[in-house]
């Protein structure tokens, strides 16, 4: 990269002997090649799924939420824990695109085209749950700030309020930085693909792009920029996720802990969900040699850390809950691990405490099965922990006489599982269509990317 | 049973509003009355159903909607429109009257508090009379008369009556509910004149009759026992709930809460001991409480009879007298505190055991001097001079046999609730002609030959007197809205054939009993809502000559029931009473006071005995399904019935409440619980024992509103005895540790400037004492009714969504296998001044308003549900469905139920949220009215503001106002020892506090067991 | 595509980034302005190379971030203190700690539009028609080839040096784009 | 390569720009002036069953406001007048004229006659006609010159903008109690002086806070 990156040196960073051509060739043929019957099949599953997320919603808003599970002290549940953990898992890919950059981190060029895509659709998903759990959904834009004539704005007290925020900001702000990732790579495209209509679309995109210096310049300083942007973004919206309930007065949310902890759990869960997926589609379109074995320690690693981290939190909420000498502070937190929601903190431990630690073994973290098992049970974990955040503490409160227990309903269940839909889906066309490896990244991370390569003959090319 | 029914208050939602029929109705029945109430659109408009429809606003998208206003076209004088107006009336109940004033806009009655001149009342109410406006709008109301099941008209009646009653030597046989009406009676001698062979009988499931039959034995007369618990500084209650289950209650609640009131430590409160099976509301208020088996309250009543006979003079009849509890603790205890307090102690029974105890307490009351002090004996000339209940049984056999040709029942509902071993229903089928006067087309009156639909007090001319005797009116709101007739009417239809106008019958009576010129004192009735200085005659008494003698025989008969063997004990249900309120939603939903179930009866039990049949002693949190279990009384009548553990009932007893059970009386009634008259004999009404219980391994679900009953140690509920409160009087305040701003609460610790409430004038405030309530839950209903608040059926009060705007939480404290204390506490929203529900709202649809009430503008909301998760009280209610919209517009002629509604309080609409305003309708009427007469302040005179609960509280439990003013009531309450803020360490200072309650247990007896 | 006599300018490609950077210096040397050079990735030292000043997009997304902060200060302190001012909570109208999320978001905001927008400004895109694409080698460029073009627009542009002097710096192969 | 784009596509993106400003603007301004209550309420004048005059009846007649409508003094509603006012004089007047039938017909009848709502206002909104006239707001300021309407017109939006517009700063709408039904009261020269003066005695100071108007 230009004067102001260069990179941490790492060698072989793509495996196989690539030259630049192999390496266009190699990710630009997959949308051009048939489709496969798989990605049919998966197409097909997702689209029924999306159907029954759409039938949810126009069920819920022409009945109420009622038909949620919702009662009096429950007033928040699968609702808000969904959209927390699906924008838990929008925070891998501007992460591994910004944070990592920034950190000069090469081997991030391999997944961040990739992981941004998932953290789009993810956050989607995510927002979908703010708008739809509010009980007149037909006043929604009262949380904007628009002139009316009833001369009345949104109060922007509200934590709620600064999370329409910054979940705006931050989907914007990803999917620009996406594009800007993407608009080379288009011209790529658009210089390859055979048929007119394709030509015109990649071309349209591309913007007329030629890779020109001049160009090169801008464009390097832009995403430097948007990295810079990115990265307090990505650390502030779970902080303002976190919000919702530091803020607020119920105990088992009132906790100060949480912006750290909810952002580390982000990261966390964020990469399981990366991890889930780049294992299956390197194996489809056999791109071992770019998502190398190497990244999917290096990411295991970072879980490894993340899963820490959390599990220093979980500890850290029952220390100050004690030292806090609050009593309805302490009995939450016991009532969490004895309580009528047990059975879901023990979930949550063991899938996002104990099982992360396989990782210390270097043999499991370059085990693909068991990554793939394990990032999987990880999300899980994560819902969990959103679930006994939200549920547990407003099930039993300060008044005992107001406690009660959630228990869903079909709707709640078909809501969730709806929203894969809508991911997948969305997530299936990128792949179809769209370069999933950012091929102008990886080729500058190719040690015959430095003109140095030429100078003292072969000698840096296996050093 | 079984499953869970759905409780469908509203059948469809699509038997929507603009039905033509209702147009029509209106215009007929009042077209006095017709202020934009004609036509949908504007009638709803008028009835604020918030946003309109959803139809309305697509048609308003198109085209604008056009509305239509209807004036008068001859206004009634003192109408004017948008102000409401108040009649003094009476609301009657087991033949005693309460006086209440009546509120009506535009000519309908909207909501019926006390009237402050009536002693029985002191302008308070109970839960009856706050929920009668339901009854008056319910659609299942009968709207015809019947003759033989098929469509008849009032004309054919009277005209059978003419052609059928011509023949005086009928045997006829009147079948009436209790009554205290003059005129009724008038027209009741009338008939026993007409009819030479005609014998009137009174019938009441539960009645005062073996009261009466007590006050016979030992004093020879039947008397009626009036107790002044003000006056009283020991009471003991013997199974009597007398703070609930009594024709009185208004009058005990406010007469027992001022002999328990303190305004400072060194006031001596009263002290109530309390001797039951099932715990009662006045159990949960005792000091102290003994939980034993119904059958053996008789033995622990003579038992304490012959420990008194040696130490006063009267009660020699039981001198030597011994069974299981002479050597009780209690026993010893209660002698010498009741002998430290002769002539200011009270002694009372429950009204269904039988006569032997009540001859029994009277006799100690006599005895103890009591009489002419705290307990009166009323000459009432309304009650029969024989006992009823044997009576009815007499009038059965008879029936039975085929010797009665005509059966007039006027109102009661015999075949639902008659003793199942009189077996009245096939009895009545040996009658010929039988003629039903009820409210309802219900269980009786389908046995019937003929139904007449009985018109509701709200609507008819009618009298009578109050328990102690004062004379009322009970004066109609509004005509008749399905052409009933009241008892009066149909009476006279019987005896005269003729066609008679309830006025007129009662104005004739009335001429006899005013003095003066009549129509003064007629308007001074009907203005002031009774005859000043009527009441019943207090009699002086002496006991008996044949008392010993007939004392000897029922000490000789009491035999000591089975340790072991299970008694099941039938009382009147504290919301439906014998049944007669069961289609009343706002009742059905009241969750009961000491269990919080709703929309249900249940076989109370106690852990100890529910483990002996196999039942889970404890819940499972936030599980809804019962143990239903099958009850087979001695002589094989069944029932089965969800089971209910409540800690502090007497082992071996079970307790069950009827009133339920009912068919096809109405949406509200039908299918709700499980009948159990079938288990009750006609002789020793109360209990039997010996009763078979077993599980039946099926279960069901109950909608409970609270489902956690322990307070988990928490300071929530302070209370203290007496003497605790002594040493400190401010433990209340002292109980919580305030972090950072402890001993200075003046100033708290605070990231911003202190806000200084009141900025500005007046700041309302509300203390709620809990030495005062006793946790009867009228301020709900009377909340209810005020606010607009909507009936949701018992699937969603299952699923945790109920509506009510101040609840009563209900905690247990102690031994749950033994006898746990009971703590009542009404919590509605506490308009905190830092409130925490505000800063969430994502739109500003909650926030303080300057008078520094915490507002919920609901037409700003849009349901995130955010800040009721960030109440720390959880006060607030979310719409979960369109409640409002089924609650209104479903049903026959869900036009009816709409004129219940109160104009100035906006209905809700799905998808809001709302709470307890402090009734800023009535603020801010008073507000407005006070600027315009004073032409400067908005500061309303202390007492002008009453929120509903307040004005309805019998025990004056609730004070109101402004706290800028330290004179106020409000002012002086919270200025008192007792008081303290509720979580007061999350410094957000509630406007709303509580007082403290004190108990006043007896050193000498140690922790009731 | 309009008949100008004068050609766009001289294309030359190059076997490998490191000639073509040679190349870039030698052609500033030699006087050229208007020259760029074509490559599928940035290259180290280019721009020295090219003697480019640095970007200027750094200013507009400074400008477009002080604008975000001073539009969401502004937004929030009107609306809740002058517009409609209610008691929430009894907290102080002017609100400032609540106010930061929102505030910073919209910096956040601003800020991304400005160096989004800003970039394409600078890169003057989109252009979808462009005389380079007249060339058909040029499309290596975004695949393995290295280039370097030499416009006509140059003043001291003339066909024949600048095929001269690109031959002599080892261009792999030489055209001549048409306008 | 061939080019993929034709030369003029290259303008495109520069029209594009003000096409989008020109759109943008345009929607804007729709919704602020058709979507405003300005627009859809105010100049509502619908048939009313019958043909009554203000204009007749107040400027001929010279009839007073509260001749009809006096529960305005008293209550929250200025309700319609019953069907017996009007009879008071038209039993002896225009006893047998056409329009006034459904008149005669309601009085006979006892049905009421169905005019049509012209001032409605939201209902989850609670406006008190009582309070504001009682400090001297005039009926002219919200209903606009009725003296002069044949037909009655909405001549306000009555939207809670407007409420508000005069809540915040009452003191140019506040007149002499006396002056209030006078359609044609003009504020004198030194109007402000007055205005305080009623603010200061009246103690006057209308509430913006929520449930000043909805409950």
């Amino acid at each position: 990269m230009s004067q102001n990156t260069a990179t941490v040196p790492d060698d072989r960073l793509v495996k196989g002997n690539h030259d630049f051509a192999s390496i266009t060739k190699l990710i630009t043929d997959i949308p051009q090649e048939r489709t496969p019957l798989w990605w049919y099949i998966a197409f097909g599953i997702s689209n029924i799924l999306l159907a029954v997320m759409l039938a949810m919603v126009v069920w819920l808003i022409w009945n109420g939420i009622g038909v949620w599970g919702l009662n009096n002290p429950v007033g928040w549940a699968w609702d808000i824990t969904n959209f927390v953990w699906w924008v838990g898992i929008g925070h891998a890919g501007t992460l591994i695109s910004a944070i990592l950059f920034l950190f000069r981190q090469g081997w991030r060029t391999a997944i961040n085209r990739f992981a941004e895509a998932m953290t789009i659709f993810a956050v989607m998903c995510a927002g979908l749950f703010p708008a739809i759990h509010v009980g007149r959904i037909w006043t929604i834009y009262w949380i904007f700030p628009l002139p009316n004539s009833m001369q009345l704005w949104p109060n922007f007290n509200s934590p709620l309020l600064w999370d329409v925020f910054a979940v705006f900001t931050y989907l914007t702000v990803s999917t620009l930085f996406w594009y800007v990732g993407l608009v080379p790579d288009l011209a790529t495209m658009r210089d390859r693909v055979k048929g007119k209509i394709s030509k015109l679309i990649y071309g349209t995109f591309a913007l007329g792009w030629t890779g020109g210096n001049r160009q090169w310049q801008n464009y390097e300083k832009a995403y430097m920029i948007l990295a810079g942007l990115a990265t307090p973004l990505v650390l502030s919206v779970h902080t303002i996720v976190s919000f919702d309930f530091a803020v607020s007065i119920i105990p088992g949310w009132h906790t100060t802990i949480f912006p750290p902890y909810f952002v580390a759990g982000a990261i966390f869960s964020g990469f399981a969900m990366v991890l889930t997926l780049m294992i299956v589609s390197r194996k489809l379109y056999g791109l071992e040699d770019i998502m190398t074995v190497d990244h999917i320690e290096k990411m295991n690693i970072i879980i490894l850390v993340t899963g820490i981290m959390v599990g220093f939190a979980y500890s850290m909420e029952f220390f100050i809950a004690w030292y806090s000498a609050f009593e309805y502070e302490k009995f939450i937190f016991v009532n969490r691990a004895m309580g009528p929601y047990a059975w879901a903190y023990w979930t949550m431990i063991t899938c996002n405490v104990v099982a992360p630690q396989f990782f210390w073994v270097k043999k499991f973290r370059r085990n693909i099965t068991l990554t793939f098992i394990l990032s999987i049970v990880i999300n899980i974990g994560m819902w969990f922990e959103r679930f006994v955040i939200v549920v547990s503490s407003l099930a039993t409160d300060y008044l005992p006489s107001s406690w009660g227990y959630f228990t869903p309903t079909y709707v709640d269940i078909l809501t969730y599982v709806g929203t894969f839909g809508l991911f997948l889906t969305f997530f299936l066309l990128f792949l179809r269509f769209l370069p999933m490896v950012a091929i102008a990244e990886i080729k500058g991370v190719l040690p015959q990317a430095n003109p140095a390569y030429y100078r003292n003959g072969q000698s840096t090319k296996t050093q | 049973m079984g499953k869970e029914q759905q409780q469908t208050y509203w059948r469809s939602l699509n038997e929507l509003a603009q039905n033509e029929e209702y147009r029509k109705f209106v215009e007929r029945e009042f077209p006095e009355n017709a202020t934009e109430l004609t036509d949908g659109v504007s009638r709803r408009n008028f009835l604020q159903i918030m946003g309109a429809s959803i139809a309305l606003a697509g048609l308003a998208a198109c085209r604008k909607p056009v509305q239509k206003i209807l004036p008068y076209t001859r206004q009634p004088e003192h109408i004017v429109p948008g102000i409401p107006l108040y009649y003094a009336s009476a609301v009657p109940f087991r033949g005693n009257l309460s006086g209440v004033v009546v509120e009506t806009h535009e000519g309908r009655p909207t909501k019926i508090e006390g009237n402050d001149l009536h002693p029985g009342s002191n302008g308070k109410s109970n839960i009856r009379q706050q929920a009668a406006i339901l009854d008056l709008y319910d659609q299942d109301r009968s709207r015809k008369v019947l003759r033989n099941g098929s469509d008849s008209t009032w004309e054919d009646f009277t005209a059978f009556c003419r052609e059928h009653f011509a023949d005086t030597g009928r045997r006829v046989a009147f079948l009436s509910e209790a009554h205290s009406s003059p005129t009724l009676e008038r027209l009741r001698q009338s008939a026993l004149n007409r009819f030479p062979n005609a014998r009137w009988v009174t019938c009441e499931p539960f009645s005062e009759e073996s009261v009466l039959n007590g006050t016979a034995m030992a004093f020879g007369r039947r008397l009626r026992p009036s107790y002044h618990f003000d006056k009283a500084s020991v009471t003991l209650s013997l199974d009597d709930d007398f703070l609930q289950d009594s024709d009185n209650d208004v009058a005990h609640i406010g007469a027992f809460a001022q002999s328990r009131a303190l305004a400072s430590p060194d006031e001596e409160p009263s002290r109530l001991y309390a001797a039951e099976s099932t715990y009662s509301l006045t159990g949960s208020n005792a000091d102290h409480r003994l939980r034993i088996k119904s059958s053996e309250i008789p033995l622990f009543t003579f038992a304490l009879a012959a420990h008194l006979s040696g130490e006063v003079s009267g009660l020699e009849a039981y001198a030597g007298y011994r069974n299981t509890f002479s050597d009780h603790s209690w026993i010893s205890v209660l002698a010498e505190e009741l002998m430290r307090n002769r002539g200011s102690s009270i002694i009372t029974a429950g009204p269904e055991h039988d006569a032997p105890v009540h001859a029994t307490v009277a006799a100690i009351n006599h005895a103890l001097g009591n009489t002419g002090q705290t307990v009166e004996y009323l000459d009432v000339p309304y009650t029969a001079t024989a006992d009823q209940n044997e009576a009815f049984a007499g009038l059965v056999r008879e029936m039975g046999e085929g010797q009665i040709d005509t059966l007039v029942m006027i109102g009661t509902n015999p075949v639902y609730t008659a003793p199942a071993d009189l077996d009245f229903q096939t009895a009545l089928e040996q009658v010929p002609e039988s003629l039903h006067l009820s409210l309802h087309y219900d269980e009786t009156s389908r046995q019937s030959s003929w139904h007449v639909n009985r018109a509701h007090f709200l609507e008819t001319w009618g009298d009578g007197h109050s328990f102690t005797g004062v004379r009322s009116v009970i004066q109609p709101l509004i005509q008749p809205l399905f052409n009933g007739k009241s008892e009066t009417e149909f009476l006279n239809a019987v005896l005269s054939g003729e066609d008679a106008a309830g006025h007129q019958l009662v104005r004739e009576t009335w001429q006899e009993l005013l003095d003066g010129p009549f129509e003064r004192g007629w308007n001074e009735v009907l203005h002031d809502g009774l005859q000043r200085g009527s009441r019943y005659n207090a009699v002086s008494v002496s006991l008996a000559g044949s008392f010993s003698a007939e004392a000897a025989g029922f000490l000789e008969a009491a035999e000591e029931p089975g340790g072991d063997s299970v008694e099941l004990v039938v009382r009147p249900d504290p919301r439906m009473h014998d049944g007669r309120f069961a289609n009343n939603g706002w009742l059905q939903e009241l969750p009961d006071p000491m269990t919080k179930v709703t929309w249900d009866n249940v076989a109370l039990m106690s852990p100890n005995t529910a483990e002996r049949f196999g039942i889970p002693p404890t819940r499972r949190f936030g599980d809804p399904n019962q143990m239903v279990v099958r009850l087979r009384t001695a002589s094989g009548d069944e029932a089965e019935i969800a089971a209910w553990v409540l800690p502090g009932h007497a082992d071996n007893s079970i307790t069950l409440h009827a009133g339920y059970g009912r068919q096809k009386v109405g949406r509200v009634a039908d299918q709700v619980g499980v009948n159990v008259f079938p288990l009750r004999r006609s002789v020793s009404r109360l209990y039997c024992t010996a009763a078979d219980v077993s599980a039946t391994g099926r279960s069901y679900v109950i909608a409970c509103t609270q489902d956690h009953h322990s307070l988990e140690g928490r300071p929530h509920v302070q209370d203290a005895d007496l003497d605790h409160y002594r040493e400190n009087p401010t433990f209340a305040q002292d109980a919580v540790y305030v972090p950072g701003i402890y001993g200075d609460r003046e100033h708290p610790v605070s990231l911003f400037d202190d806000k200084q409430w009141p900025d500005h004038q007046p700041q309302w405030g509300m203390a709620i004492d809990l030495n005062a309530c006793i946790g009867c839950g009228v301020c709900t209903i009377a909340c209810q009714a005020e606010n607009n608040i909507p009936v949701i059926g018992k699937r969603e009060v299952r699923r945790g969504r109920e509506m009510h705007w101040i609840r009563t939480d209900r905690y247990f404290r102690g031994d749950e296998r033994g006898n746990p204390q009971v703590m009542h506490q009404p919590v509605p929203c506490m308009h905190c001044e830092n409130a925490p529900c505000e800063q969430v709202c994502p739109v500003a649809a909650t926030t303080h308003s300057d008078d520094g009430l915490n507002q919920m503008t609901y037409n700003r909301c849009i349901g995130t549900r955010y800040c009721a998760n960030n109440c720390p009280y959880k006060v607030r209610r979310f719409n979960f469905f369109n409640y409002s919209k089924e609650y209104l517009t479903t049903g026959d002629d869900p036009e009816i139920i709409q004129m219940a509604m109160n104009p100035d309080v906006t209905v809700r609409f799905r998808g809001v949220m709302e709470k307890c305003t402090y009734c800023v309708q009535r603020i801010s009427r008073a507000k407005i009215d006070t600027k315009n007469e004073t032409g400067d302040t908005v500061k309303p005179s202390d007492g002008t503001v009453k929120t509903a609960c307040q004005q309805a509280c019998p025990a004056n439990a609730i004070t109101f106002g402004d706290l800028t003013d330290e004179k106020s009531i409000v002012s002086i309450q919270k200025s008192k020892d007792r008081n303290y803020l509720m979580l007061e360490e999350l410094n957000v200072r509630p406007r709303t506090s509580y007082l403290a309650k004190i108990r006043n247990p007896n050193r000498q007896l140690s922790e009731p067991s | 595509m309009n008949s100008k006599d004068k050609p766009f300018g001289v294309l030359a490609e190059f076997a490998n980034p490191a000639d073509l950077m040679d190349a870039a210096s030698a052609v500033k040397k030699a006087g050229y302005k208007h020259f760029d050079t074509y490559s599928p990735f940035p290259i180290h030292g280019m721009d020295e190379a090219m003697g480019l000043k640095p970007s200027k997009l750094g200013w507009i997304v400074l400008g477009h971030g002080i604008v975000g902060l001073l539009g969401g200060v502004a937004l929030q302190s009107w609306t809740m203190s002058i517009a409609y001012p209610m008691h929430i909570s009894g907290k102080p109208f002017l609100n400032f700690p609540a106010f930061v999320p929102v505030a910073f978001a919209l910096v956040i905001l601003l800020a991304s539009f400005g160096a989004f927008m800003g970039m394409f400004y600078l890169n003057k895109l989109p252009r979808l028609n462009n005389p380079l694409f007249n060339s058909d080698r040029i499309s290596k460029a975004t695949d393995d080839g290295f280039f370097l073009c030499i416009e006509a627009s140059d003043p001291a542009f003339s066909e024949k040096r600048a095929e001269e002097l690109l031959k002599n710096l080892g261009a792999t192969h030489i055209e001549t784009i048409p306008a | 390569m061939a080019q993929i784009f034709p030369e003029w596509v290259d303008n495109i993106p520069k029209r594009l720009q003000l096409a989008t400003i020109i759109v943008i603007t345009g929607i804007i301004f729709g919704f602020w002036y058709f979507g405003s209550p300005e627009y859809l309420e105010v100049g509502y004048a619908p048939n009313q069953p019958i043909p009554y005059s203000h204009k007749f009846h107040v400027s001929e007649l010279g009839m007073d406001c509260q001749y009809c409508h006096g529960s305005a003094w008293k209550s929250a509603i200025a309700a319609i007048p019953p069907t017996e006012t009007c009879m008071t004089c038209h039993e002896y007047v225009a006893v047998d004229s056409e329009p006034l039938q459904p008149l005669r017909d309601s009085w006979e009848t006892g049905l009421p006659v169905e005019w049509i709502r012209v001032h409605d206002i939201p209902d989850h909104a609670h406006f008190n006609h009582s309070i504001h006239v009682n400090v001297g707001i005039g009926c002219v300021t919200c209903h606009g010159r009725v003296d002069r309407m044949e037909v009655v017109m909405k001549s306000e939006s009555m939207s809670m903008g407007w409420c508000l517009d005069c809540h915040n700063n009452p003191a140019p709408h506040l007149r002499p109690v006396e002056e209030v039904t006078n359609m044609a009261w003009e504020p004198p020269d030194d109007h402000y002086q007055f205005a305080q003066m009623v603010i200061e005695k009246r103690n006057i100071n209308a509430p913006i806070y929520c449930n000043a108007c909805h409950r």
